[in-house]
């Protein structure tokens, strides 16, 4: 029963979701559920930040090894929550001085946007900003000529890598009009337009019917592994 | 290829190319910090830039904006957040600069929840600082974010004050000026998004573009990973498309020279894409010389390998 | 002490060794100054807002009748605000701290010594320098693991995870369900402009309030497994919505687009084929469609890749590895403007060995 | 009570609800075909002017007569797929190729048992409501599956709340179908933190301290793809990645040692499986495939001809119902 229920409840909502995207009255249905799944997830937060503070509680009690950096992930995080919550030293919104909650987090010199600002700005860009070090180290590794098919993929990427800096231009530019089509930087627009496209299109296809069929396996019953592997 | 293969290789017999091969990648870390910091660090002692020849894609993005008629609306989706500012926010400079220039009625939406205040920044860099003739409510207006991703861009086309019940200030739509006339996004002859990711150019295109075609332009500025997704809906759905740092230095090039003033410098802020060309030169070339040398020492083994 | 224990040492001594010289050299380094301005606003008048609210849902009305509460109320989150009693109504006043290029810092001084307007910021430089520690602990990643990227792993996890709950209290919880459960409360405290919810936004949000508290119970010792139920509807209707958005938007409008004549002819402006645009237009078409058969050939599952099918999904393969080869050049170039903006942010604002912006006229 | 649920559980068990499903999505098939045609014979012309302005259709409000094509395509794929399972589960044999990543999940989980080491499964950084990342949670199902059975350690660091609580769900499932409901630990699956790099950091972080053996990423990947896979590489783990997403399957296939591409990564729960029933499915998705196959080339000879021989009103009339069908 307790697996009973969940699966009819996916089955009918899925659906009826399915028949609204074609009824003209019902078709704001899926906005509705856009609304109604963004409040659960954020109620849903309270499990998220259940679970990260016990996973750091627990290494704190057991002094496990590390078990000062749970200090700072805990500390930080129940400061950050604290200030932004409350929306600690952030005045009204001028048009609205009587809401008192009206002023918005980012405001200037708050201390959310402190935090914001200095904190998770530089933390999370640099993060991002490791990939340019992967991309590298990527390519040097993985391009080497082993068969067509890896020629094909670091052909591309090294007609493409040149085509769209001005090296690209240096050393093609020169190429007479008649043969502009093969100057690198048309070359690559040209990749772009029709062998990407072709590319692109074969995926989203059956990404398509990807999609439909493991919707189907799930709205048939036929799969429940999300709900559980096996028949459980 | 995991480093366990050559394991039985005798390390005094190896020759130049198993050493090259087996290079701890730290290294290759360290020549591509120095491939940026060091272009980065020329240019701005020297304010050099290099010359940029704008592609067809770019050309279409300026002329899209230039042909309105002064005072036409522009919806302008800020779609990405700041950590893919490096990248876009050039662009984001530009496009406003030369609506602002132009004297178009700017409408500023932000589906991510940090676009808007990317949104408000720009609006101080731009039209704040160089344009303060342009009155918040009358000439331009900052929406904010609505959460809801494509729900709101569905409910754009047939509702605007429903998807941005409220601006940034906390206005009501129904307040404001700017939007006295707009019911819905077909009032706005172009729509310019500027995104990092979902949702982004490719969902105004399945949402919005293709439900009115022919009565909404659509010109895109997006990062070098959504960029191949998106040169198939070019020309015919996006009339004009500045992929990555390069699509954004050719078409800042372009806008600068058509706003440019004999004897007056161009701002430094206007030329941050053109600046950001000169590391990506170097760091594309060592890429390059990475590719090549990875496959000398591929070729180098295979033939040591068959001999 | 171990080898990599001696390099750190080391790359750190040359680290401070270089910052403190750079420290005593030209304008010195990594300062933030700000402007202030004050801030006074009125509330208005406790009858101006009866009558507002009387006469009709303006945007502007507030729902609240005791102006003086919420003011106390405000006065008691934001310390720095004073409020004065006038005849009129009540008065509030703050000030705003806005971050100024140094050039206008040195302007003012030089104007008057004894300005208190612009200054220089104690927690924004602090800021600054802790945002430069940050960068270079991660970067420090590339090296190997060490203690400064576990200080800032673990503080941007907790700050991170905190940072999206209050978006999705703030920026969700508020205006969707609080503003169509209690929009009198919402008015009051957070968005006077609120429009009042319609019937159908309130049901759908007592609805999530039940799903949400149903995904709450796990915490409860019993009856945990009722959260499975909103687990299920949010997959089911997510299977069901996507199912048709997949199939319009992906698998129909991308067929649609795909069936293109073989051999095109394109005409000049004086009406005459040109004979090699053309060529190459049917060519381009040619490849296309060849390649999408080709590259869906090789998505078949129930057929053994032999003979016909096996070839088309070998030229498949070879569309997808030159689809993957464009995308990562196209990449690249993403992933290094991310780099340079970092290394720009520690050369420009925090070092200040460059001043592209031209903020402190050098 | 009783009754309901030996009803339902009946109906379950033997499937035969699926019957009612088919002649129910036969019979909406016949009821839109006649809608179409009517269509088709009422706008004879084949102008379309009013596409673009819903308010001024006249369609009964119980069906959006301009989506026809879309209902009939969705049901086609659903009759095709139910009639795939039939046969199918009426015995008669699939040959499905080998998809060579998911032959390798079994020796990925094997080695993270000999090595004594942990798997690491990502399953994407996007939350329920995206279809990614409820297939990354069915091929959860399956690895979590297999790990229980070689009693290897399976580590879940999620992204979002909804998931975290998802993916244990299917992993004690999973744990309790292989007969080890004592080995399930919650608290291998945790919530990091909503922020895309965030997560990273700490996904990375603990890949370098505890490295694990086996990699998985399944599900909805972003930028943080390449930092996954060159960080599971650097630490010489086994890596199979499966996404949707096609920018980032460039960079899972430079440095994982497999990848599921994009409608790969939605069939591997069902060849997983090794049921006759979900890989029914798969030759379900095939049909639909054949179909498009056979549209597209339709399309191509129509569109050709016409380009050659302008007007010629066969050609005309036959591009014109392929657009139809297609929803153009």
């Amino acid at each position: 029963m307790k697996r009973i229920i969940p699966m009819w409840i996916a089955i009918i909502g899925g659906f009826a979701m399915m028949l609204s995207s074609f009824i003209p009255l019902a078709e704001s249905a899926g906005e509705m559920f856009a609304d109604v799944f963004n409040v659960v997830a954020a109620i849903a937060f309270v499990l998220g930040a259940g679970s990260l503070a016990k996973q750091h509680l627990e290494k704190l009690s057991r002094r496990d090894a590390g078990w000062g950096y749970s200090i700072i992930t805990l500390g930080s995080f129940l400061i950050t929550l604290f200030i932004g919550m409350l929306k600690i030293g952030i005045h009204p919104n001028p048009s609205f001085p009587q809401a008192a909650y009206s002023g918005s987090n980012d405001a200037e010199g708050s201390a959310w946007s402190w935090i914001y600002e200095y904190m998770i700005t530089p933390l999370t860009s640099t993060m991002f900003a490791l990939l340019a070090f992967f991309v590298a180290s990527a390519a040097f590794r993985a391009f080497r000529a082993k068969n067509t098919e890896a020629i094909l993929l670091l052909g591309t990427a090294f007609i493409v890598l040149l085509g769209r800096t001005f090296a690209g231009v240096v050393l093609t530019g020169w190429f007479p009009d008649w043969a502009s089509g093969l100057r690198l930087e048309n070359l690559s627009i040209y990749v772009m337009q029709v062998f990407n496209t072709a590319g692109n299109r074969a995926i989203m296809i059956g990404i398509a019917l990807g999609v439909a069929a493991t919707g189907l396996r799930i709205l048939f019953g036929i799969d429940r592994s999300w709900l559980g592997g096996g028949d459980a | 290829m995991s480093a366990g293969n050559f394991n039985n290789t005798n390390a005094s017999a190896r020759s130049w190319f198993e050493r090259l091969d087996r290079v701890d990648r730290r290294w290759i870390f360290l020549l591509m910090f120095l491939a940026v910091s060091g272009p980065i660090l020329w240019i701005g002692v020297t304010g050099k830039t290099l010359p940029e020849a704008p592609t067809l894609a770019a050309r279409a993005v300026f002329q899209e904006i230039d042909q309105l008629p002064a005072r036409s609306l522009v919806l302008i989706s800020f779609d990405y957040d700041p950590a893919s500012a490096g990248e876009l926010q050039p662009m984001a400079t530009s496009l406003v600069r030369q609506c602002a220039a132009k004297n178009l009625r700017m409408v500023f939406i932000a589906l991510w929840p940090l676009g808007s205040q990317v949104a408000q920044q720009t609006i101080q860099d731009v039209i704040r600082d160089d344009y303060p003739a342009l009155k918040e409510g009358d000439d331009f207006v900052n929406m904010g974010y609505q959460a809801g991703n494509e729900a709101v861009m569905k409910l754009l086309l047939t509702d605007f004050a429903k998807a941005f019940p409220k601006d940034s200030r906390g206005e009501a739509t129904s307040n404001i000026p700017i939007l006295k006339d707009v019911k819905m996004a077909s009032n706005f002859p172009l729509l310019i998004s500027i995104s990092a990711g979902y949702p982004g150019s490719k969902e105004w295109v399945q949402y919005v573009i293709s439900a009115y075609n022919d009565k909404m332009n659509f010109v895109a500025g997006c990062t070098g990973v959504s960029a191949p997704q998106l040169y198939p809906y070019f020309p015919q759905q996006i009339a004009g498309l500045l992929g990555a740092i390069k699509g954004a230095a050719e078409y800042e090039s372009m806008v600068n020279e058509s706003l440019e003033v004999d004897g007056v410098a161009t701002a430094p802020k206007y030329l941050q894409a053109q600046r950001r060309m000169g590391p990506q030169l170097v760091a594309h070339l060592l890429m390059v010389g990475l590719i090549i040398v990875g496959n000398v020492i591929f070729f180098a083994r295979k033939r040591r390998g068959a001999a | 002490m171990t080898r990599q224990a001696k390099t750190w040492l080391v790359i750190g001594a040359v680290f401070v060794a270089l910052l403190v010289a750079r420290g005593m050299i030209g304008q010195g380094l990594g300062r933030v100054y700000v402007k202030r301005t004050d801030v006074t606003v009125t509330l208005p008048d406790a009858a101006a807002v009866n009558s507002a609210a009387a006469g009709a849902s303006s945007a502007s009305a507030s729902a609240s009748t005791s102006a003086s509460t919420t003011a106390v109320s405000a006065q008691a989150t934001a310390p720095s605000i004073t409020s004065t009693s006038l005849a009129s109504g009540t008065t509030m006043s703050w000030q705003e701290w806005k971050q100024v290029p140094p050039l206008e810092f040195i302007a003012a001084q030089k104007e008057n010594p004894a300005q208190t307007e612009i200054t220089l910021s104690w927690p924004r430089t602090i800021g600054l320098w802790l945002a430069a520690f940050f960068t270079l602990a991660i970067f420090s990643f590339l090296y190997a693991d060490n203690p400064f990227y576990k200080i800032a792993e673990s503080l941007v996890v907790g700050v991170s995870a905190a940072y999206w709950g209050v978006i999705g209290f703030w920026d969700t919880l508020v205006p969707k369900m609080f503003g169509a459960l209690t929009p009198g409360l919402v008015k009051s405290l957070v968005q006077p402009s609120l429009i009042a919810p319609e019937m159908l936004q309130q049901i759908s949000m007592v609805f999530a309030l039940i799903l949400g508290v149903m995904m709450l119970w796990r915490l409860l010792p019993r009856g945990g497994w009722i959260s499975a139920w909103p687990l299920a509807f949010i997959v089911g209707v997510t299977a069901g919505l996507k199912i048709v958005s997949h199939v319009e938007s992906d698998l129909m409008a991308q067929a649609a687009a795909t069936m293109k004549p073989l051999i095109v002819s394109v005409t000049d402006a004086s009406g005459a084929t040109n004979i090699w645009d053309s060529w190459w237009a049917s060519v381009a078409n040619v490849l296309l469609v060849t390649g999408v058969i080709c590259c869906l050939a090789y998505f078949f599952f129930s057929v053994e890749h032999k003979g016909v099918v096996g070839g088309a999904a070998r030229v498949g393969i070879w569309y997808l590895m030159i689809t993957f080869g464009a995308a990562f050049g196209f990449t690249v170039m993403g992933r290094i403007a991310l780099l340079a903006a970092r290394v720009e942010f520690l050369f420009d604002d925090w070092l200040w060995l460059i001043d592209p912006n031209h903020l402190r006229g050098l | 009570m009783r009754i309901t649920h030996k009803i339902l559980c009946r109906i379950f068990t033997n499937h035969s609800w699926k019957c009612v499903a088919t002649f129910l999505c036969m019979a909406m098939c016949c009821a839109s075909a006649s809608a179409l045609l009517s269509s088709c014979i009422s706008n004879a012309p084949l102008v379309d002017t009013a596409i673009a302005t819903p308010t001024t259709t006249t369609a009964p409000p119980w069906f959006n007569s301009e989506k026809t094509a879309l209902f009939l395509w969705i049901v086609f794929i659903g009759a095709a797929v139910t009639v795939s399972v039939w046969l199918a589960k009426s015995g008669r044999p699939i040959r499905i190729r080998r998809i060579a990543a998911l032959e390798a999940v079994d020796n990925a989980v094997g080695r993270a048992t000999e090595m004594g080491r942990s798997i690491l499964f990502v399953p994407g950084i996007q939350d329920m409501d995206n279809i990614q990342t409820v297939a990354g949670l069915t091929m959860l199902g399956r690895v979590a599956k297999t790990a229980a059975e070689y009693d290897a350690t399976i580590e879940v660091p999620t992204c979002r709340s909804l998931v975290m609580e998802a993916a244990r769900d299917t992993v004690r499932a999973s744990y309790l179908s292989a007969g080890r409901a004592d080995g399930f630990s919650a608290d291998r699956i945790t919530y990091i933190t909503d922020d895309q790099f965030g997560y990273v950091a700490h996904v990375v972080g603990s890949m370098v301290r505890e490295k694990p053996a086996t990699c998985f990423y399944m599900g909805c990947f972003f930028a943080e793809s390449l930092i996954f896979a060159e960080t599971g590489n650097a630490i010489g783990a086994i890596q199979i990645a499966g996404t949707a997403e096609s920018s980032q399957l460039p960079f899972f296939v430079a440095a994982c040692d497999y990848t599921l591409i994009g409608e790969e990564f939605f069939a591997a729960s069902a060849y997983l499986s090794g049921e006759p029933a979900q890989l029914g499915t798969l030759r379900g998705q095939d049909v639909g495939k054949f179909a498009v196959v056979v549209l597209i080339a339709l399309g191509v000879l129509a569109s050709t001809i016409l380009v050659m021989a302008p007007n010629t009103a066969a050609a005309v009339w036959f591009l014109d119902v392929l657009q139809k069908v297609l929803g153009g």
